[in-house]
């Protein structure tokens, strides 16, 4: 550009996707990257899957990580925060981050205009996952709506692990209940519970998982997405003593942890107490996690 | 290739961005390399545990955003035992920022926090998330005087009095800290505003108020840092917006000798380092030898008759 | 449908958008259907002739515009005899903008524009192109409070005063116009700010700082409203920012009974007439049956305890 | 777009290329209309010319009037006020608007990154043009750079009144000498002056101009874009009593009228008066205008 005089922005700019992401620290586990969108298609009415390149760092997302999207704007104004999605599936061989995304506000809706080639700025992997202890063997995923997108790369986890999972999936009609395909493939036992067809009530939820309990099939809970389920599930760990996990949310502003924006209340030994879904979570442990 | 050193009294910087307290924390080493920074900075660290406000703490608006954290924290006690050494990790100079609620306390919190590893005090009396009439001491005169005068009776470090733009007279209120015994006058925290949500109709913000930060409050900022350049000899540090080189540039010309980086960082966390290489760029480009040279050149001796202003050329 | 008539006061408006004074003027029938406005304004009268401010007059910021114009115009003779015919040309209520450098005039001035046609008059105590210390009476309650009493004094007519958001306290200022008389309350002028241009090193304004506007002022104005309309009754007329009809419904929801626009109309002169198409359609999707409904409507009964907000969903 | 909480542009946006355009006043002359961009080409290293799409109200516009820009973003910031450009050429028969432009900053960067289809939103014919008088038959036509952009449509003007001309365009360069070509075809006698050959000096374009004056051939003259060849032709004016106009540039905001950003000075009768470059001019009296 020419006499760029006057100018309010004329560096380099450090707006949505501009090219501000030279490895700042090399040593540091999380980077400011600018991917490039491979696909972008909806899935179904409301989400859209999206897959983009990865580099190193990124792919060492585990899951229940998140990474902070710079939507591009879906309209005539700015986007001016980022917005936290969780990882989808981690592509180790061709090198890919998946992310499932309902398209509910202008983030989403902004990044629903990504098309092929574009290029796509984003932060990540952040915040604490999911994990496995070593004598968990047998597990069950529970989740519903958009937590079907962040549960999926449990299925990653454990077909690395070699344990075995009953995974729930909740959803309002049986075109939501996204990520049974990966789960399927990673041999888990996938029960499809809806609305529609009137499975998806607690109780039948919960004779499903008590049933998994009775036959000794449930060293731990991981569940996310939904309050009642949340609370269905917590209320079965303290009643069985078993462990779980579940997967929260909060509105953020850094995604790393200074600014103290994405508070939540836990209870820890009777204590009221404040952590950062970004950083202390966004996967908490279930007892001390209050429903919402 | 251009010195980018700064100094801010004595206090000393390889460059002149530093971050803004709230918006970093020794956490932000999982994605920049901390030490390539001018200074280090704390959040605001009050005497107790403080839960802070109610969520939804943040909001987003044209051109930034709002936030009302309310100055949360476990306590000066567990600063000092658990979070200093953190900081003090990291190469660059540390400020503390600190807060509280009475005058007096002030001082024995600048008392506390004077301890080795800590470099400057910067001293929050400012923040209009605590109190939604938009600012605690540094709303008056004579408040910030007192304050002040009580903090530099309390330590020999620098000590940088953060002011609020939410004061009708911030000029007035600067020359009290300076007369009071500042060392440097950080301008300037958030500015007190609101967003309601036309859906919900609710405030978008749990706090219902909140501080605006981001390139919407740069052009105010900027004004309060030239006018307060003229009326005080004490250093500035421009605080507000800075999204690019050019903005510490611009900061710089109305008087800043150093400058504070917040809502950037949360846009892009490498922010930070990437301003400060731009800036290098940007000096070489220009030749200019000292970036320090450039603070308060603006050339500001504009024709004042209007008929002669509006014959002159574009 | 909607009705979208509102009143300020006795005065009373086909819809709640009006121009906001200096920058509107007739000659905006060149690309708008004025008739289709709820009320129309005139750019600030004063006494004599003024010449403004010496050129440049605008400087572009993020999210908006710096403007130093200072005033000018042919001074209140030439206004009553050339320029209230052009304006009354037009349907919508007149509204009458005036200033003036002493209390006493103001008074000699409200009186001297109250003559038929004119339908309201806007007092403005609060530009800061004049006064770069930042907007006149309007930064003291006491000089805003004698200016009003002497308005109030000569003229019958409705009396707007408009604010000034470079006042520290905003809110005891509204109030003293409220006790003096005021019959409502603009809030607010422009914002004294700056940019300096990293180019030239020179202030981008020829008077070097100016008021800004657009939607970077947005959240501070609408923090105003809110604060005032909770403590005074008279209505409020919510200025600064609006680009689209939700800024409409958002100061309406922070206590205004109507808005002006002007900003907007520089970046599209369609803009007060689009805003309120879209502002129909808006309510006519929610169904509101009377766009006055929305004034003070925000829901602000907001859960003050820090651990059950942060329990809460999102 | 689906659940659109917390947005902060909902409605339809009254930005940028927004299609806020419908006829708000089918009476007025001016309008805010959104174009479509045809072409968008550099002729030269610094100059591009554009072609689009016009409605009724804008091809009525008149030489030296002009529009005012709704400029796309160069970068990652956005534009918040309008650039005025002067009409280069109106053509009726096709239904276009030419404009021949200097890219300097972020608004006419940003407009050079235009392709054809895309929308440009754009408000006018504003101000007041050129204009001949009936006993005006031979005049002289002086510009230098941008002022060759705008003094461009008088070619339109001498053709459609059957009025001659000499057309001086000087230059830096020969590439530089814009509009020689729509002179040309209108019958002028076009002079082409250049740094570069050194023709452009003053005192070189004097004489050609006074030569034309002790012919008789200057009942008028136009100037813009150079505050030399302005002065030049203020003094010759003065000196043989030549009446003349010359087109003027300020920086603006409105464009209509309203916000007494773009005055400049202008001397009437030995007194000083500020004058609006959007809607008392661009053109104006030569003899009243200052030099800049
Ligand atoms: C750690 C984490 C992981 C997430 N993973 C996924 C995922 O894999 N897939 C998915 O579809 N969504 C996920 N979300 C939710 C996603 O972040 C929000 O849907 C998104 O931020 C909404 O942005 P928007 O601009 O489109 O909506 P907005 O217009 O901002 O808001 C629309 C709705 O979304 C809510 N919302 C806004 N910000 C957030 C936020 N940060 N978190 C949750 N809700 C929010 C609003 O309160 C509102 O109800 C995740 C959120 C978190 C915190
Ligand atoms: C009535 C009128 C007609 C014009 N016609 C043409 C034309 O046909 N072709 C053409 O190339 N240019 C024309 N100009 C000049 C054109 O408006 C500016 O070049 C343009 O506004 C610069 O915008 P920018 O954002 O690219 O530059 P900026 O980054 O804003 O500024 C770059 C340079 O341009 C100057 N400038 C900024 N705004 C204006 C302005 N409104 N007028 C003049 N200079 C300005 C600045 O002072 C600076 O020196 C015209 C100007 C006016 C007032
Ligand atoms: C999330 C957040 C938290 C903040 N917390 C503090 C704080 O603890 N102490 C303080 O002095 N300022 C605080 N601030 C204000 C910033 O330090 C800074 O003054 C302001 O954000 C303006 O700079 P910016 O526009 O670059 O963000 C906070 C700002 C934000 C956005
Ligand atoms: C160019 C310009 C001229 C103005 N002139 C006046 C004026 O004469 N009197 C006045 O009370 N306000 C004046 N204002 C302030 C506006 O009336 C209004 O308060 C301000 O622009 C905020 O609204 P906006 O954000 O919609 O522009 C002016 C504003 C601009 C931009
Ligand atoms: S979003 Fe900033 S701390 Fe979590
Ligand atoms: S640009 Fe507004 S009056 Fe000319």
């Amino acid at each position: 550009m020419t006499g760029m005089a006057n100018t309010v922005f004329s560096s380099r700019a450090h707006i949505v996707g501009g090219d501000n992401t030279a490895d700042h620290a090399p040593k540091a586990p999380v980077e400011e990257a600018l991917t490039t969108v491979l696909a972008n298609d909806w899935i179904n009415d409301e989400y859209k899957h999206l897959v983009v390149t990865a580099s190193p760092k990124s792919l060492a997302a585990r899951p229940g990580q998140f990474f902070h999207w710079l939507c591009p704007s879906p309209d005539e104004g700015d986007l001016w925060l980022r917005r936290p999605q969780s990882i989808y599936r981690v592509d180790r061989e061709r090198e890919r981050l998946e992310f499932l995304y309902k398209c509910v506000g202008r983030g989403t809706n902004g990044a629903a205009t990504l098309k092929p080639d574009d290029k796509f700025n984003m932060v990540g992997p952040l915040g604490v996952g999911f994990s496995l202890q070593p004598d968990w063997k047998d597990v069950i995923v529970l989740g519903r709506g958009v937590g079907l997108a962040t549960l999926a790369p449990i299925s990653q986890m454990i077909a690395e692990n070699n344990v075995s999972a009953t995974v729930i999936l909740s959803a309002r009609s049986p075109e939501l209940a996204m990520s049974g395909d990966l789960f399927e493939k990673a041999g888990a036992d996938v029960v499809t519970v809806t609305d529609t067809d009137g499975t998806s009530a607690v109780e039948n939820v919960e004779s499903i998982i008590e049933d998994r309990v009775a036959h000794g099939r449930a060293d731990a809970f991981f569940t996310c997405g939904s309050n009642r389920l949340f609370m269905l599930m917590k209320r079965l760990g303290t009643k069985h003593g078993i462990p779980g996990q579940v997967a929260m949310e909060q509105i953020m502003a850094c995604g790393l942890g200074p600014c103290y924006v994405c508070v939540r209340t836990f209870v820890i030994g009777g204590e009221k107490t404040l952590k950062r879904v970004c950083i202390d979570g966004p996967v908490f442990d279930m007892q001390e996690a209050m429903g919402w | 290739m251009v010195d980018l050193s700064v100094k801010i009294g004595d206090f000393e910087m390889a460059n002149p961005v530093m971050p803004a307290s709230g918006t970093f924390s020794p956490e932000m080493a999982q994605v920049i390399d901390i030490n390539r920074l001018g200074a280090t900075m704390t959040k605001t660290v009050s005497r107790e545990l403080r839960d802070g406000n109610p969520p939804p703490r943040v909001a987003e608006v044209e051109c930034g955003m709002i936030n009302c954290i309310g100055l949360p924290g476990k306590g000066i006690d567990y600063f000092l035992t658990e979070l200093m050494p953190e900081y003090l990790q990291f190469s660059p100079p540390l400020i503390v920022s600190v807060t509280s609620t009475t005058e007096a306390d002030f001082a024995a919190m600048a008392r506390d926090v004077t301890v080795p590893g800590v470099k400057a005090l910067e001293i929050n009396i400012s923040c209009p998330t605590r109190d939604p009439n938009g600012g605690n001491f540094a709303l008056h005169a004579e408040h910030t005087a007192e304050t002040v005068r009580g903090v530099r009776a309390a330590t020999d470090l620098p000590i940088f009095v953060k002011l609020s733009p939410n004061a009708g007279d911030v000029v007035g209120i600067a020359r009290a800290a300076e007369e009071a015994g500042a060392d440097a006058l950080t301008v300037a925290n958030t500015i007190l505003s609101m967003r309601i949500d036309t859906h919900s109709f609710k405030p978008s913000l749990g706090f219902k108020t909140g501080g605006m930060s981001g390139p919407a409050v740069k052009p105010i900022i900027m004004r309060m840092v030239y006018q307060i350049s003229k009326a005080v000899s004490i250093p500035i540090i421009g605080c507000g917006g800075i999204v690019k080189a050019e903005d510490v540039v611009e900061y710089m010309l109305a008087g800043a000798s150093a400058v504070q980086i917040g809502y950037a960082s949360f846009r892009n966390p490498t922010a930070m380092i990437s301003i400060i290489g731009d800036l290098e760029e940007w000096c070489d480009r220009r030749g200019i030898a000292r970036v320090s040279d450039l603070t308060g050149a603006v050339q500001d001796d504009m024709e004042t008759d209007t008929y002669i202003a509006a014959a002159a050329g574009i």
